[in-house]
């Protein structure tokens, strides 16, 4: 109990900010209509991409001769950016039919 | 000072996270949404890369570019490339790669953390785990989508399997955690555990429950990267993957009302029972759904739009909604017709009779002779209760009923919407292949009710 | 204080002034109700209807006059009901008097007070006695039914296997009471409807029944009591020119066009009758006050190049029942305005009392 | 090849066969027409306008026939039209053969090949070429204006300031092709209409044009021809319980039902039409099958206490113009059934050949 | 320990105010979200005074709980007395409360902040400089829709005015914090004028526009509140102030769209020039307006709406969405029916012919003579398009055109709205006084328009 | 610049939750139809009144005779619960009228 409210205590801030953030999440998309279903998911998919910057400090932080985080590392960089490029170019050609045709 | 330039970014980055979301769930500011949220991630990676302060070696470096470089040329191409009708499975595809990367970053970490920071072992390992699950999972799911894996696979009480797995993976971290055994065994053991989990979580699943599945899967993504951002105190990751875990699992719940399956059912891989109702007495296989209000926005965007009464539309008595949906489209600057097959109906005329109670102008009622030549160039047929002046057996089949009879050609046109209640017949008591065409969708219910939720559709979405 | 109500003489007439179920309402006022026999029959009201309501009957029209102090009818006496009439007796019938100065004459010299339903003044506070009204509403409807009838063609559109039939195109002169109902009977069986007439207003009137209006470049005006009055040669001229497109077209022509106290105007000379296509019909129901045509006669099918010309003078003889029923409502309220407790109450002051009353013998009180 | 269309000769019937907008269509498949003279006339298609539309004209019915290969009309040939004919000659009109045994014979003997329209099957593709469905809508839409014209009443429900006049109760028996463009057209005026209908399915279509269905319970069949089969006398009595109230109340009734092959059944007997109001009208469409009243006479009107029984026996030929362009539609379809170039293409095999062909006495090529 | 779990406390509050509003957004949690932030409310000062460490003298508590126990009573009375039709002034007055609060909390703590910690003294000064322009400003925003101040009263170019004082205001502050002068003059002075603007910044402004006002001056107070919570880092300040601020400017804008009016004349005084544009030619006084959504609830939650189409009904063609509109309400519980005048429309019968176009049932229509008693017992009586029929000047004006004819007696009713395009004059071409009385609201626009945003807020409902 | 970044960085916490809040506030009240608008405002009134707790803590950090600061202090508590019940109180009174009469 005690090391709950410590731990609450030295991150409150943080605490709050997620705790907001999933408000924001859960309002931002409150009233998405069916037809962006996909879309959306696509979206917030390319988006979880942000995980490649942990990817990258992870290497930043490595020793240049630690070749096996390098190489994971390395890997873990480039699926992250499949993630982020590809989520968000798919995303983008998904949204081309919502140009008016006129 | 640059790592304090670097909050600075990483607050944009999250704000265009944000802002994107918010965008992307209105039709009409999706893209921008989305390229926002692009932006954001780029100067998030950008400033991360430039903005350290401490020396890092050359070959980090060019390591760090080579693989962004390659990432995003093979990301580029195959989204690129891929069909419209494989985008879900790529998504899938991409999914995972995210989570497996938030799954490496805890495999690398791990003997890190466990030296110097003990108490954010749990975090590394959560991350690490959520990450693994969300990688196979949705690798299985893409095989499913993909073809590769055609059938809903189920070992013997899957249910009770799958949640004593998902226990003991947790019971085991939390082990690890307190039990202060830093092994990398215990690590490996864990990861394929993880791994395994995730298989055997997606594989009794349905294709069809698909969609639901990656979305769930997306918001696992969300919370692994979210991890991430705690073990590294990282604010941008921190607040990118709340936001996803958050809106990704309001998006699949969403998802699941639309159709139609509560969660729990979900979470326990219940899934797919119901996945076939949809083919019904009739041998001719599948056909396609479509919502209100997909098919609202697919009108939205279209030129020309004809509807074809039937039968049904007077069963419903729907001609003041449909009259309705008329004047919205003209208004959106649709054109919008009505294609009246001679026989429509249960007495010459009753579609006349109906269409002139709403005030539907005569000029928009279009005979069949016609109207036929017309459908090549209209983008949605909306076929509102009507069924045997469709039915291409008219033509095709000598052995039908209706056989002889001229019909409505619909199936001319870019993509055909039947309203009707069921899969039952019409007067002549047969079968519709049309409705199992790919460029078909049903919407099922009283077309009464139903074009109410399409007319309100239409009118959100402006 | 006694109430005669007589039967009609006209010939074709089959309504009746006063229906059983006005009788109670008059007996509130004080007010007994003595029927001619057989008056109501055409209208489907049977005598036993009368007797059962609390009227009594009279075996003819001398008896029924002699017996009342108030004599009812729908249309002017004959000169035999006139012989029977007297001093002390009030008459109420229509008598359209500016256009009758004989029988005003005759009426006078009996000494009798006289009512005439038609002259009631065109107010909000008389809408519900304005017999013309009432009665021009229900012709609007009957000369769509009738001209429906004559016609070798249906009204609806109709897209069948045996090919499509078009809708009738239907065009109304004149959109008063009665060319508003004719409209929206038209529109409601299907037909295409448009219509025209001098008074601008009538546009938006129009408009609010689905119908199409055909403005004539020209301002028509209209007098204070909601008449139109006559208009000029060069209206009339212009009006041709507007209306002839849709006349070719029209299957069915109903023409309503009055002005007061003067004769109908000719909207349709015979040469735009013979525009008109092979099998069309022209319904005109001012054929009673000269016609609206050049050919029209009143009670008669005028054939003219395929073209057949349907005169009615009394529409609402056709619909007996309702014209009744209507016509006895109005009369009765009419009466709840002059008496009260059984005896007359007359202010000269008041407009309908003072717009109605043609001939005025009578004390104040009976 | 040549096809003749005679004038019609029956009394009352104002019909033509074939309407000029046909003659185009015909020559297309080789067919020449000849017109004789006058046939249209009644119709509102002059001479004129078939000379126009690529016709020729005969002067008498002999001369017509004499140049034809194919000969049509409506109505079944007289006796005199019958000495004309002979082998090598395609005759086509209604024949209703089973209840013809005579005319059958008369016509076999000249050797002639014959056509019933009335027996068209009742099958999808055979749609376009059924001249019962396609007439019996026009009556049903004609007997509801003639309804509304005998009646003493309007139909549609008006407040106004003379009081409220109350909706008309218009009661519909068979919801065939007639019953349902009657319960439309009862409808569209503003009527409150009822139907009944042996057939269950009924119920729904006579919903779907927001009327109420009044069932029977019981289980009425029908023939797998989509035409009703004879009832049992239980079932009759049943219907009218069901509709007893219904008819107390009604203001006009419309009766349409008729068994394939059989006389029509009788629905509403002589007490059961004393037990309706005074003034209402009942229009008999069966009544050139024997009726559906106790009371009706073809083409008379009866009055039985009160009530108006209107026996029509051809109601289409009240709206000859679009009867004649529908009939003209279904017979120049059926001619494209039959003619291919200019010549004869029968298959045996064919239902709608079969089941029209009832005197074979041609080769297979003209 | 106690400071540790007041975090918590805190945490729950903020948490509570978000989900209040939130569910203030909808009429059918309004309620328990009020609630709910209440208890959110409570427990946060509740925890702040016992969750103390430090030992407080008991004069200090006594004085605590001896205003907050005062407070109690008085708030609680006034609320509860208030007449409903006074409920705008109140919320004003509270307000100027809460912003009186925020400007003594900087009094007092200005000395106290200038000689410990200077840094944050800037955040002392704008928590008093808004919470005194708060309090000022809604003084004069309670007098006026009080009655006490009548009219708007303008200085000669009150605008230029007013944006000298805003700067010298904020010019003042800025000095004071830079120059660390920290006289306590400066301070006065300082409140002084902040008091002297808010009155000068509400006085201007016209009554109709008070709501928009005090809607701002509400979220100036949340800023207020805010800056306390960053003056004591204290999170649920923060974030309730914060919440308010935003909320509450949002808010405010909306309101401004709603009256249609762009938020630059609220912020620069131009307000007031069209609030009497709602009057016309007539002499009769002011009338209320109503909004569709305002509308939309009222019906929703009555028990009888009688309905009274006219001429304009027939004009704007709008019998399909009245009985869209029946249908709807019917749907929910309501009892629905027309009432219909011998003489509405242009001719006998008129709103028969359409009313049994859009296939309304005769039984829902009420002749005068029954439906006149009908009106008392009638929640809402929607008039479309009526005005002749419904004008009392034919029962109490003998001059009038139609004196003498018989009306439907819409006054009975418990609330009467009208709609119709303007103030025009009906056929009669006479004003209505009907609609200038209490219980009247007019809702202006198209029948056709109007009616189908109307129902389209009742769709919005649930 | 170099003080408004180091602002930045030493309150980033509370500025991501400022941010946030902003963002929830906005997004939370979105669709608030226009019959509300009235009892929002009041429920937010109400809500800002969590002001109170500011007074509260100048009262309780007070010497016990700085009488010039309590008086002030007392005054501050006094209005700020009168903000806060009274705002509550009435909001839940506008509220009534939403309930449903059957
Ligand atoms: N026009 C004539 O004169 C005439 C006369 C007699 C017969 N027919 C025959 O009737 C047929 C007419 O073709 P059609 O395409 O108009 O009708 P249909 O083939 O009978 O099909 C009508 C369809 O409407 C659907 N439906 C019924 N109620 C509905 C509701 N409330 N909402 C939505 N859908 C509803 C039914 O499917 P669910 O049950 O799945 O909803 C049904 O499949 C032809 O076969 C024609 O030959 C025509
Ligand atoms: N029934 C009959 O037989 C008959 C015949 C002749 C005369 N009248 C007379 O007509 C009058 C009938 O009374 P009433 O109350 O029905 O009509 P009214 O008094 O003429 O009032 C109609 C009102 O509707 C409004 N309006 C017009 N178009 C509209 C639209 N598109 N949307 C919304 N509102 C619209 C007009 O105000 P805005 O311009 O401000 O919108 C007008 O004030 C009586 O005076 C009666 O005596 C009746
Ligand atoms: N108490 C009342 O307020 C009351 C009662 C009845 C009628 N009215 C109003 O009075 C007006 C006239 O009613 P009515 O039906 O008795 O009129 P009516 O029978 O005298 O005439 C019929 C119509 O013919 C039109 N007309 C005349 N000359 C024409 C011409 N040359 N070309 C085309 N049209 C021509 C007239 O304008 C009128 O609309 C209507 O607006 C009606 O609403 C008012
Ligand atoms: N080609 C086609 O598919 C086609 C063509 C025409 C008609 N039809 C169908 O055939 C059916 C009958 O059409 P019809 O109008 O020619 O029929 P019909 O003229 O033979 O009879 C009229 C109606 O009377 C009814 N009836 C018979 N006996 C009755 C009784 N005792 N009481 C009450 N009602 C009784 C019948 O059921 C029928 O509905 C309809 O459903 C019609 O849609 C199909």
């Amino acid at each position: 109990m005690e090391s709950v409210i410590e731990f609450f205590t030295s991150n409150k801030d943080i605490i709050f900010i997620v705790i907001l953030m999933i408000f924001v999440g859960v309002e931002v998309i409150g009233n998405v209509p069916a037809v962006l279903h996909t879309p959306l998911m696509s979206g917030a998919n390319a988006i979880h991409g942000v995980v490649i910057i942990g990817a990258i400090l992870v290497m930043l932080d490595s020793e240049p001769t630690n070749y096996l985080a390098l190489s994971l590392g390395f890997l873990a960089v480039l699926l992250g950016t499949l993630n982020v490029v590809g989520g968000f170019v798919v995303t983008d050609r998904m949204l081309e039919m919502f140009k008016k045709k006129k | 000072m640059n790592i304090e330039i670097i909050h600075i970014v990483y607050l944009i980055a999250s704000v265009t996270f944000i802002l994107g979301l918010k965008m992307l769930s209105n039709p009409k500011t999706a893209r921008r949404g989305n390229l926002i949220a692009a932006g954001g991630m780029i100067a998030a990676i950008v400033g991360t890369i430039l903005l350290r302060e401490e020396p890092v070696s050359p070959i980090i470096y060019s390591l760090i570019f080579g693989a962004i470089i390659l990432g995003t040329i093979i990301g580029w191409l195959t989204a690129k490339k891929v069909q419209m009708t494989k985008m879900p499975e790529l998504v899938s595809l991409f999914n995972g790669m995210g989570g497996a990367c938030a799954a490496l970053i805890g495999l690398i970490e791990f003997p890190n953390i466990a030296a110097h920071f003990p108490g954010k072992l749990g975090v590394v390992l959560a991350g690490m785990l959520i990450g693994s699950v969300s990688f196979s999972g949705s690798m299985i799911a893409w095989a499913k989508l993909n073809g590769t894996l055609k059938n809903a696979i189920r070992l013997p009480k899957y249910n009770i399997l799958n949640t004593v797995i998902l226990v003991g993976l947790v019971g085991y971290a939390v082990y690890i955690v307190f039990a202060q055994d830093y092994s990398l065994t215990h690590l490996y053991l864990l990861f394929t555990l993880s791994l395994v989990y995730g298989v055997l979580f997606v594989l009794p699943i349905g294709g069809a429950d698909m969609p639901v599945v990656i979305s769930l899967l997306n918001s696992f993504t969300g919370l692994a990267a979210a991890f991430g951002g705690f073990l590294y105190d990282n604010q941008v990751m921190l607040t990118g993957g709340i936001l996803v875990g958050s809106a990704g699992t309001l998006l699949t719940l969403v998802m699941c009302k639309a159709m139609n399956r509560p969660l729990y059912s979900v979470v326990f891989g219940a899934f797919g029972e119901a996945a076939s109702s949809s083919t019904s007495n009739g041998p001719q296989g599948n056909v396609t759904e479509i919502s209100a209000s997909d098919l609202a926005v697919q009108m939205n965007y279209s030129s020309k739009v004809l509807i074809v009464p039937g039968y049904g539309l007077a069963v419903a008595q729907a001609q003041h909604v449909v009259k309705e949906l008329e004047t919205l489209l003209e208004e959106r600057g649709v054109e919008v017709a009505y294609a009246i097959h001679p026989v429509a109906g249960r007495m010459p005329g009753h579609m006349n009779v109906l269409l002139a109670e709403s005030n539907v102008d005569y000029d928009k009622l279009k005979e069949m002779e016609d109207v036929n030549p017309e459908f090549a160039q209209t983008d949605v047929v909306l076929v509102v209760g009507a069924n045997d002046v469709v039915n291409p057996a008219a033509k095709t089949d000598p052995n039908s009923p209706i056989f002889g009879m001229p019909i409505l050609e619909v199936e001319n046109a870019k993509s055909i919407v039947v309203n009707k209640r069921s899969m039952n017949a019409g007067y002549a008591g047969i079968q519709n292949e049309l409705f199992f065409k790919d460029k078909t969708n049903m919407l099922f219910g009283d077309a009464k009710k139903v074009l109410s939720e399409l007319v309100n559709e239409l009118k959100n979405l402006d | 204080m006694k109430l005669s109500v007589l039967k009609e003489s006209e010939t074709g007439e089959t309504r009746v002034a006063l229906v059983p179920k006005s009788i109670s309402k008059l007996k509130k006022i004080g007010i007994d109700v003595i029927i001619e026999k057989g008056a109501g029959e055409k209208a489907a009201f049977k005598d036993e209807d009368y007797i059962a309501a609390g009227g009594e009957l009279a075996n003819s029209f001398s008896d029924a006059i002699k017996r009342a102090d108030i004599v009812v009818k729908i249309n002017p006496p004959t000169s035999e009901q006139i012989s029977e009439l007297g001093p002390e007796k009030v008459w109420i019938s229509q008598l359209f008097h500016r256009l009758n100065d004989s029988l005003i004459d005759a009426l006078s010299a009996t000494g009798v007070s006289a009512f005439s339903l038609d002259a009631m003044p065109r107010i909000s506070r008389a809408q519900s006695m304005d017999v013309l009204s009432s009665q021009s509403n229900l012709s609007g409807y009957k000369a769509v039914i009738s001209g429906a009838d004559n016609l070798g063609k249906i009204f609806p559109m109709l897209m069948t296997a045996a090919g499509t039939v078009t809708p009738a195109k239907v065009l109304i002169f004149g959109v008063g009471v009665a060319g508003l109902q004719a409209i929206a009977t038209a529109k409601r069986l299907g037909a295409v409807v448009e219509a025209t007439d001098v008074r601008p207003e009538c546009k938006e009137q129009t408009e609010s029944l689905g119908a199409k209006f055909i403005s004539v470049e020209d301002d028509g005006v209209k007098t204070e009591g909601g008449y139109a009055k006559e208009v000029t040669e060069d209206y009339l001229q212009k009006q041709k020119e507007a209306v002839n497109k849709s006349l070719a077209n029209a299957d069915l022509v109903i023409t309503t066009a009055l002005v007061q106290g003067a004769k109908a105007p000719i909207l349709i000379s015979r040469e735009q009758i013979e525009l008109m296509k092979n099998g069309s019909v022209i319904v005109d129901m001012a054929v009673a006050k000269g016609g609206n045509t050049a050919l029209s006669k009143p009670d008669e099918i005028v054939v003219h190049k395929g073209v057949k010309i349907v005169g009615v003078s009394n529409f609402p003889a056709q619909i007996p029942t309702n014209a009744s029923e209507l016509l006895s409502r109005n009369i009765d309220t009419f009466l709840s305005h002059l008496v009260t407790d059984g005896s007359f109450n007359w202010d000269f002051e008041d407009e309908i009392t003072k717009g109605t009353l043609i001939i005025n013998n009578q004390k104040l009180s009976s």
